[in-house]
């Protein structure tokens, strides 16, 4: 198997005294979708944005296709790896920030959908294309040729998104005039038209009926087809077991298991886990 | 012929738009109000500024006179006292001030909000102060006069009905200009930041360089508008540039519909109208042209917080809708009045309870 | 600069942050309360001053009558204000709030420009004028009543807000409305309340600061912006964080005075003021931004 | 964008109807003998109101005497009067509306230094006659670059150069001054610093405040730390009054002077007690009871002072309405010997050359004697040193 496209060495998150992400070690294979699952507070939902770069890592690495998402910003530079300022230097190292890492490929979507309401559906796919194109201030002021073609290639783009995920009747209605099932589904269009290589999916199911949750698991499948690694954070069991290829469990920051379906199910500290607490589980 | 206009209309509009505009300053037209749309044109062209930041980005500035000014003041330095070519002026003003709103914007925009409004606030106050204050160039409140009028070759703007067409030029072309930033990658990019920050922040929009850039085109436009001024006055003080000039700004902003460019022109168009054509007629009583000024404001902000512009819009296209109706639902509505009149006092009388029971 | 001049300095520094410390308390208030800057604060305070004036001089009452008819006539006028301007603009964005609460105060400058006319006057010191000696440096009465009040103010906001039960709700809208509000808290009465306590504050600020520095219909304009200051240097928290922010103020403009040495001079000691005010705002800037994430 | 371009239209199309209605409602009855138009700028409200209203109040009240009285060569007088807001910008507009739109033979105002700066391009360019109710000396200098434009108040060097005489007369040398930062302020300054070399002054301290300020105590405090002898104060009446105030606080016993800018009531009233022994140079008509009868301007002070706090009860006595007395009847004048049915542009430039040809015209600030060199043409001896002994003015010694 190829290296794997995200990986995650002893990461660890604490707000304060509690920690959130307690020493996790992830290996996310490129292609393959991976669903993480754990009772509520496990640690999932900041995990994503530790990836996403929303919060930052108290200790430990992220590493995406092998590269570490920390960079040394330009006063850092001069200084020489291996010389005698060396741990003066890892003090000026900087994580990569959010939108950078949109850039480099990972897109993620949101528990609470965060569509952009001041726009209509299209307008918001069209905006996901911001990092594929290159124009600026002068450009689009001056309706330079290069811009006008940026444009059409971008709401080709976007249209293209759109009918994926089979919205383009809805095309110029106001984003948050659809219905919530048809929400997400924008929501996740709008992320790939980031054309990531790494896509987060944060309860994509929550709030679905059956149907669309039918629509989406074969939409997930669709994006594994297009080359693009699916890691989605849900409480939706069956969904997850029928989707997801890899299984990672946290329980309260840790990692307790890790396996295919199957596996999963049989494990103890699995089962231990969410028999602890039914109850959240289920309004989760 | 009728659906090819309808299909052309903007077109139309433009033009007709144009042609009232460049027959404006004739004599047998409406050359009395010449003066008065320079000033419109001007104001135009800083309320633009002020929707692109505060419309499409959502940032709060209630600062913006200090650019005016910044931009009035380096043209009749540099044009007046170091003599100057006054173009040449301009282009310094513009770049000199944008250079000094990025330095500005650079730390301020790492605030939100009400926080960033009253940073904002506190450089226009103490850019204002130093105006007031650094006489050996500024001249002191009084401001300094003589300054050189703008000139093409031998072709001098010495004239309001000249300094008109320059003016709205100018004002014109920005108009276009941030039409285009609007309706582009950019001006997506500035209402995703509206919409919401995280999400543009996860699609690789790089919030805050954007605010600051966007920061940094207002306070040109603002510079170009202050440069336009004092050649248009030939005289500059501190005073059309203090608190209160910053607030009518934004009030032009607000009343032309922050997120519509052309708003502007009706936002400064409506505001300036009212307050050197309409309240004059009030001030034979002691007052009350502001007493009313106060009171518009107010109204126009609880009833139509969205903007006048937006308002009269929505108001049309409602009509557009269902004019057939018009007579049976104003029926209706006559009907409806007492009860609602009745309704309407009972929430006033019991607002305790009114208020408990609301959700 | 000597010591008693030192002195000197410090004492008129006091008397003036107290000033802008009282007007700092209803923006703190308000703001806490209901996220809104109201720039209307300082009509409140010139309410107080040109009531007490035209009550006590004009009309002939006596002086504690017309301070106590000043003072409830200003919150009866903040309490209508949000009422009818404020509570009416449902779901109004900062800016509109902002411009709201600007029109309210230009409408009432021109009310009171039109009833009470546009000349300075001056009430009569509550216990007439002379100066008093202390530590070389000299205060009038009417500074140490200003000071005292201040003070006095405070003290009740402190404990009024931290004792009585209107005040705890009053801290909850503060912290988080939402929250408050599912607890059964009456977020609307509370930013009632509020407005009427901040404007009961600025009429108090205004009887009080009249017979020093005298009133007029538009002295609300430069009052109220140097209050404002005072309460971001404060950080718009609490009382006592706005009254430190008043003091910080009026000392730094003295001793800007006193020091004399390059931009340490009387034609800065504004700038000099609004600079703190800036350096203020950015080192805090990340906890504010979080605040308003969260408000 | 086409809705937007569609409503700008709407909103164009309604100036335009506004526009053709107040041109179809311009052309009004035609009487056999059509009024004089004059236009007047006054800032009724803003930081200068106080100010604006006592001028608005007094050319009120003139219109309306000169209009009973027959108007002028029977000609009904109508003088259309604008609030300028202290606000330049609009004052700017409101000048080009008088010219434009109103058609007016003659504007009188603005009341401010900066605002008068700021219409005199607008005056210029138009050729239209101003007779400006402004201190500034900047606004009439180079005369050949104001052509058009003439002012009636004493200018501040004028005061300034009154006060040093005084001080030089009880051989004062070492003086403080306390300037506020408003226009005024820093015009008093300004003459302030470069007359004192000529009258053997030296300024041992030099200290600002805002005219909004609540406290002088701080700059008090460092004046109170030098050797000067005297303390120049120049500002309006209301902080002016606080620095009186607050020199009685520090127990400061040298004798404090002050600009013509408190020659008005309010100041007694505010500084109370601490109001006596200041000494200020103005106008002669807050002491009109004491000058001798000898003087010229005796009878129109006495008139002008009786007329005003008869028409206005609860008004004091201001000098700003003198300008505006001097400005409208300078004005009056120059009309009454312009001849018949001259076309705007000529009459105009009739009323300038009247102006400039005025002599010996006894007014409220002084007497004027206009001239192509010299567009105040105030004569010498029109100040009075003015004392304030037990609340009240009296000619200082």
């Amino acid at each position: 198997m190829s290296q794997p496209i995200l990986e995650t060495k002893n990461l660890s998150k604490a707000f304060g005294g509690l920690i959130a992400v307690d020493k996790v070690d992830l290996k996310i294979d490129t292609g393959r979708i991976t669903a993480i699952i754990g009772p509520n507070g496990a640690g999932k939902t900041t995990l994503f944005n530790l990836i996403a770069g929303v919060y930052q890592q108290t200790s430990g690495e992220i590493l995406f296709n092998g590269k570490s998402l920390k960079h040394f910003p330009w006063y850092a530079r001069a200084i020489k790896p291996g010389s005698n300022k060396k741990i003066f230097k890892d003090k000026l190292q900087r994580h990569v920030s959010a939108h950078m890492r949109a850039s480099l490929g990972i897109a993620r979507t949101f528990q609470h959908i965060h569509l952009f309401g001041n726009m209509t559906v299209l307008e918001n796919i069209m905006t996901g294309q911001h990092t594929r194109s290159k124009y600026g201030f002068f450009g689009a002021a001056l309706r330079l040729p290069k811009a006008r073609q940026e444009e059409e290639l971008i709401n080709l783009n976007a249209m293209k998104y759109l009918n994926m995920v089979g919205l383009g009747k809805y095309a110029n209605q106001n984003a948050l005039s659809l219905p919530l099932g048809q929400q997400k589904l924008l929501a996740i269009a709008r992320a790939l038209a980031t054309e990531p290589k790494l896509i987060l999916l944060d309860e994509p199911g929550a709030g679905l009926n059956a149907l669309e949750k039918r629509e989406l698991s074969d939409l997930i499948k669709r994006i594994r087809e297009m080359g693009i690694t699916a890691v989605l954070v849900e409480h939706d069991m069956p969904l997850v077991m029928g989707v997801a290829e890899w299984i990672i469990v946290l329980d309260s920051g840790k990692k307790i298991a890790e396996g295919t379906a199957a596996q999963v199910q049989k494990d103890r500290k699995v089962i231990a886990a969410y028999l602890g607490e039914e109850v959240d589980s289920a309004e989760g | 012929m009728l659906a090819w206009i309808k299909k052309k209309w903007n077109y139309f509009a433009i033009a007709a738009l144009l042609i009232f505009l460049i027959l404006i300053p004739f004599d047998w037209f409406l050359s009395r109000y010449t003066s008065l749309m320079i000033i419109i044109g001007i104001s135009t062209m800083v309320t633009a500024g002020l929707c692109l930041l505060m419309g499409y980005t959502g940032q709060v500035s209630l600062g913006q006179a200090a650019f005016y000014g910044l931009g009035a003041y380096f043209s009749a330095v540099l044009s007046k006292t170091y003599s100057l070519n006054p173009w040449l002026a301009m282009l310094i003003a513009a770049l000199a001030t944008g250079a000094f709103a990025y330095a500005v914007g650079y730390p301020i925009f790492k605030l939100r909000g009400n926080y960033l409004a009253m940073a904002t606030l506190g450089i226009g106050l103490i850019m204002w102060i130093l105006f007031n204050q650094l006489s050996q160039y500024t001249g002191g409140p009084d401001g300094m006069s003589g300054i050189p009028y703008l000139s093409i070759g031998g072709f001098t703007f010495d004239t309001n009905f000249k300094r008109y067409y320059l003016v709205w030029c100018f004002c014109l072309a920005i108009l276009f200009l941030s039409q285009n930033i609007v309706r582009s990658r950019t001006g997506r990019a500035l209402r995703a930041i509206h919409g919401n920050e995280a999400a543009a922040e996860s699609i690789g929009i790089n919030v805050n360089q954007f605010k600051l850039k966007i920061f940094v085109l207002s306070s040109v436009y603002a510079s170009l508008a202050g440069s336009l001024f004092a050649h248009h006055l030939r005289h500059v003080s501190p005073q059309p540039f203090d608190f209160l000039a910053s607030i009518k700004l934004v009030v032009m902003a607000v009343i032309g519909g922050l997120a519509s460019i052309w708003g502007a022109i009706f936002g400064a168009g409506t505001t300036r109208f009212l307050s050197d054509e309409v309240l004059l007629g009030f001030n034979k009583y002691p007052q009350l042209d502001i007493i009313i000024y106060g009171l518009i404001l107010m109204l126009v902000m609880i009833f139509m917080p969205e903007g006048l512009f937006i308002a009269i819009k929505s108001f049309t296209f409602w009509l557009k809708v269902n004019w057939r109706e018009l007579p049976s639902i104003m029926k209706r509505k006559r009907k409806e009045l007492p009860n609602q009149m009745k309704h309407i006092f009972r929430q006033l009388l019991l607002m305790r309870l009114w208020r408990k029971t609301e959700p | 600069m000597s010591a008693d001049q030192f002195v000197q300095y410090l004492m008129s520094g006091l008397t003036q942050g107290s000033i802008y410390a009282l007007i700092g308390l209803g923006f703190t208030i308000i703001y806490a309360v209901t996220r809104i800057i109201n720039f209307a604060q300082g009509e409140f305070v010139m309410l107080g001053g040109m009531l007490s004036y035209v009550l006590a001089v004009k009309e002939g009452l006596s002086m504690p009558l017309a301070i106590i008819i000043a003072v409830l006539a200003a919150a009866a006028v903040g309490t209508v204000m949000y009422l009818l301007a404020i509570r009416t603009a449902r779901r109004a964005s900062v800016i509109s709030l902002i411009i709201i609460t600007i029109g309210a105060a230009i409408f009432i400058r021109g009310i009171a420009g039109n009833r009470f006319g546009v000349n300075t006057v001056s009430p009569p010191d509550f216990t007439g004028s002379g100066s008093i000696s202390f530590l070389g440096a000299y205060i009038e009465p009417q500074a140490l009543w200003i000071i005292g009040i201040t003070f006095v103010v405070t003290i009740l906001l402190y404990l009024f807000l931290s004792h009585t039960m209107v005040g705890k709700a009053l801290r909850a809208c503060a912290i988080n409305p939402g929250a408050a509000s599912l607890v059964g808290i009456n977020t609307k009465a509370m930013s009632l309340i509020a407005f009427a306590i901040a404007a009961a504050i600025g009429g108090i600020g205004g009887v009080v600061i009249a017979p020093l520095a005298m009133a007029s219909y538009n002295m609300g304009v430069m009052l109220g912006l140097k209050g404002f200051v005072a309460a971001s240097i404060g950080g718009f928290m609490s009382p006592i964080t706005t009254v430190i922010g008043g003091v910080v103020l009026g000392v730094v403009e003295s001793l800007a005075v006193g020091l004399d040495w390059g931009p340490f001079t009387s034609a800065y000691k504004d700038v000099i003021a609004l600079v703190v005010l800036l350096l203020i705002l950015l080192i805090r800037s990340g906890k504010l931004a979080a605040a308003e994430r969260a408000g | 964008m086409q809705k937007y371009l569609k409503f700008s239209l709407v909103f164009i199309l309604a100036i335009a109807l506004v526009a053709v209605g107040t041109i179809s409602c311009g052309g009004g009855a035609q009487e056999e003998k059509e009024a004089y138009k004059i236009g007047a700028l006054f800032s009724t409200t803003g930081s200068q109101s106080n100010l604006g209203v006592p001028e608005e109040n007094t050319v009120e009240m003139l219109v309306e005497k000169i209009n009973a009285d027959g108007g002028i060569n029977g000609h009904d007088l109508e003088v259309i009067i604008y609030n300028d807001e202290t606000d330049s910008t609009k004052c700017a507009t409101l000048a080009n509306k008088l010219i434009e739109q109103d058609q007016v033979l003659a504007i009188i105002g603005p009341t401010g230094t900066g605002n008068s700066m700021a219409i005199i391009d607008a005056i210029t360019t138009a050729e239209i006659p101003l007779v400006s109710c402004a201190a500034g000396a900047s606004i009439v200098t180079p005369v050949d670059e104001r052509y058009w434009i003439f002012k009636t108040p004493q200018t501040d060097k004028q005061v300034v150069i009154e006060i040093y005489i005084y001080l030089q007369s009880i051989n004062i040398s070492k003086v403080a001054i306390i300037t506020s930062t408003s226009g005024f302020g820093q015009g008093g300054k300004t003459y302030l610093e470069s007359e004192a070399a000529t009258y053997g002054i030296t300024i041992v301290d030099n200290q600002t405040f805002g005219s909004d300020d609540t406290s002088m105590i701080s700059q008090l405090t460092h004046i109170k730390g030098t050797d000067a002898e005297a303390v120049i104060c120049w500002d309006t009446d209301k902080a002016s009054a606080v620095v009186a105030k607050d020199m009685q606080t520090l127990q400061m016993t040298i004798p404090l002077y002050c600009s013509h800018g408190i020659a008005n009531q309010a100041f007694i009233d505010a500084a109370g007690d601490a109001a006596n022994g200041v000494i200020f140079p103005a106008g002669k008509l807050l002491v009109v009871d004491e000058i001798p009868a000898s003087d010229p301007q005796k009878e129109v002070l006495t008139n002008y002072r009786d007329e005003y706090l008869a028409a206005y009860p609860n008004e004091s006595i201001s000098t700003f309405g003198g300008h505006a007395y001097d400005a409208l009847y300078l004005v009056v004048d120059a009309l009454e010997n312009m001849e018949e049915d001259l076309t705007l542009a000529e009459s105009r430039a009739a009323i300038r050359d009247g102006l400039e040809q005025i002599t010996d015209f006894v007014g409220i600030s002084g007497i004027f004697t206009m001239s192509p060199e010299d567009h105040l043409g105030m004569q010498p001896g029109s100040l009075a040193l003015i004392e304030i002994v037990d609340g009240a003015w009296t000619l200082a010694q």
